[in-house]
């Protein structure tokens, strides 16, 4: 099973079903300790990245990617926009020109783009964000890539992995994004973009499993 | 209910700007903008604040906290709660603090059923934008 | 000519409000709002604000100043200013100050013609909104 | 002569028309350390004042001042409103329930002014603002009642006290007030404020000697 363009692609769009199926969710989340966005700014972002996905067809996963970043980033409105922008971007960079994916690949991405979410908005693991959902869904990457998984299933490993760090958050109080005005507040309620980087990570890794169509 | 929170600018549009913006954090606020003159006009009315104050009160002894967007403002501000009725006069603090800042504590705060002192606390707290980033001193640039 | 200002902010009002104070102070400086979504909507745009920046800098090298309302503006606005030529970046500071007080000080200090070190400087030292009243702490309630 | 309601009401319109013909002139000197609008903003209170006066008639010194302080409360719309409609109104207070003012109440009426702004704006003389016109004009007020002089007497030794204290206002730093921000660069300018308030003097002086009309 080859990750190419395609299946990227596929991916992605899958990654875009799952934001507009999760939107009022995700908006209920950010509800309890934000504004109440978060679900309308990702299912805003996904469908401008649908739309350009749909007049153009990007040649290498990294380009995909990079059209996902650069549309994210213009489109969101929120600091989910900037965070998720820069964490494909980032992905993008890393894989380098590869017109498929291994594992190994996958990992670089997926480390790159975690490492790119805490550049911008320099949160640490704890503080109650998306890095709670990202970080350990790269060591579970790392570890199902080290026992010779395939980019679909280092991506399924990263997606159950994220599941469970966004499940984890909700003890957590806030020290970043908006949540933090919340103080000890914020505790009790699951982070609404750590929720999103596991739903959004669980759909490409269906995605990607099916073979990208 | 819970503290009314007044918004008082120069400017209508950057009343109802910080309006908006701290609304969306906290949605069952009273929070009334008092910006502008009555003619649209930069500046402040005496007449704009004092009926926001009514408006932002809810009648249960909760109070108002007022904010202001610069020292001139102060004037009419304070001029306007003197003129009120002593009773509602009295549960009502103008707090000195950032505008924006302090009002989205105040009104996030307020959203939690807190008291005056505790909004007021919070507005005091707001010091700047408060970003990942952006620089705190010079040496930094 | 000077160092011009960029309001980044969620709301397209306050962003222009801010303006309009800021500007009947320092009528000659380059300020340009960058509030809201293109739609309007609450939020944060890249597209503004790389436009903003471009409008806002004189091309004599005096450089641009912007400041953001609430922290996850902060994102947005340091992803513009990461994107734009290196050459126009380079001149470019985001500052971590109350959003209406800094603008106005920064706003001030431009039209004098200070540099950008000066006018951040400016900018960080507002800190409220800084009356001849208004509570500065709960004990004076 | 006396200084009867009909005096008082004249002294008024003798303001409101200085602040109409000086307008531009006080707009200017704000353009320089504040906002430039306090031309307006006094024209726009008196120009109300008058509407008020045209369509009532007090019948005291005192309720005539209550409406100028009130109405300028409500109109002027920037700093100087609270501050000269508390002078009006601490000096309606002030002079209670005469029908005629003579030397002293004038005095009487002046210091409540001043301290009114005082309270109100917590400016000290050498500030740069109105209090260091309206200082020197009590003082010069007193020291006309005290040698026996009139109403229209005492206001006239305030006016050109207030003249020459705004005048002196020139080479201080503003600490209170918009011109405030200016730090030195409020060096070298005139302060709007204490200028009107010389020039609202000096034309409720001229009224009160030509007697009411
Ligand atoms: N500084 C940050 N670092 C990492 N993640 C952040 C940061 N700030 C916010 N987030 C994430 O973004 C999510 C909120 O996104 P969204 O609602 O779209 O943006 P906004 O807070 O601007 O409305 C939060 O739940 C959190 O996971
Ligand atoms: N705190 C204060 N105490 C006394 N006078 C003040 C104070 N603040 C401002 N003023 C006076 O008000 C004048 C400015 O009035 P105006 O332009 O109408 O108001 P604004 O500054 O709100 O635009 C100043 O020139 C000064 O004399
Ligand atoms: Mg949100
Ligand atoms: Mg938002
Ligand atoms: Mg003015
Ligand atoms: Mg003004």
């Amino acid at each position: 099973m080859t990750c190419d363009a395609g299946t990227v692609v596929a991916a992605v769009r899958a990654a875009a079903a799952a934001a507009a199926e999760h939107k009022t969710e995700l908006t209920r989340l950010d509800r309890e300790i934000g504004d109440g966005d978060h679900g309308e700014n990702l299912a805003r972002g996904f469908t401008a990245v649908v739309a350009k996905l749909d007049a153009s067809a990007p040649e290498t996963p990294a380009a995909v990617l990079k059209l996902v970043a650069t549309t994210l980033i213009s489109t969101v409105g929120g600091a989910s926009g900037p965070l998720y922008g820069t964490a494909f971007l980032r992905a993008a960079t890393a894989i380098g020109d590869a017109s498929e994916l291994d594992g190994a690949l996958v990992v670089t991405g997926l480390t790159a783009a975690r490492d790119g979410v805490v550049a911008r908005g320099k949160a640490e693991p704890g503080d109650k964000t998306m890095v709670d959902a990202l970080t350990p869904a790269v060591q579970a990457a790392a570890a199902a890539a080290d026992s010779g998984g395939d980019a679909a299933a280092v991506l399924s490993a990263a997606a159950d992995a994220a599941a469970e760090g966004a499940e984890a958050t909700t003890p957590l109080q806030a020290r970043k994004g908006r949540a933090s005005y919340l103080g000890e507040r914020s505790i009790g309620h699951r982070d609404p973009g750590a929720t999103s980087a596991s739903l959004l990570l669980r759909a490409m890794a269906d995605a990607a499993a099916g073979g990208g169509a | 209910m819970s503290v009314g929170i007044v918004l008082v600018s120069h400017s209508a549009q950057l009343a109802a700007g910080v309006l908006e913006v701290a609304q969306q954090m906290a949605p069952g606020v009273r929070i009334v903008a008092a910006g502008g003159m009555e003619d649209g006009g930069i500046g402040t009315s005496f007449d704009t604040i004092t009926a926001a104050v009514q408006q932002a009160d809810d009648g249960d002894g909760d109070g108002v906290v007022l904010l202001y967007d610069l020292g001139s403002g102060y004037l009419t501000t304070e001029t306007a709660v003197e003129f009120l009725e002593p009773e509602l006069g009295e549960r009502v603090t103008i707090v000195d603090t950032p505008f924006v800042e302090g009002a989205v504590s105040a009104a996030l705060t307020a959203s939690f059923g807190a008291d005056r002192k505790a909004v007021v606390s919070a507005a005091l707290e707001a010091r700047t934008a408060n970003g990942p980033g952006g620089v705190r001193s010079v040496d930094e640039m």
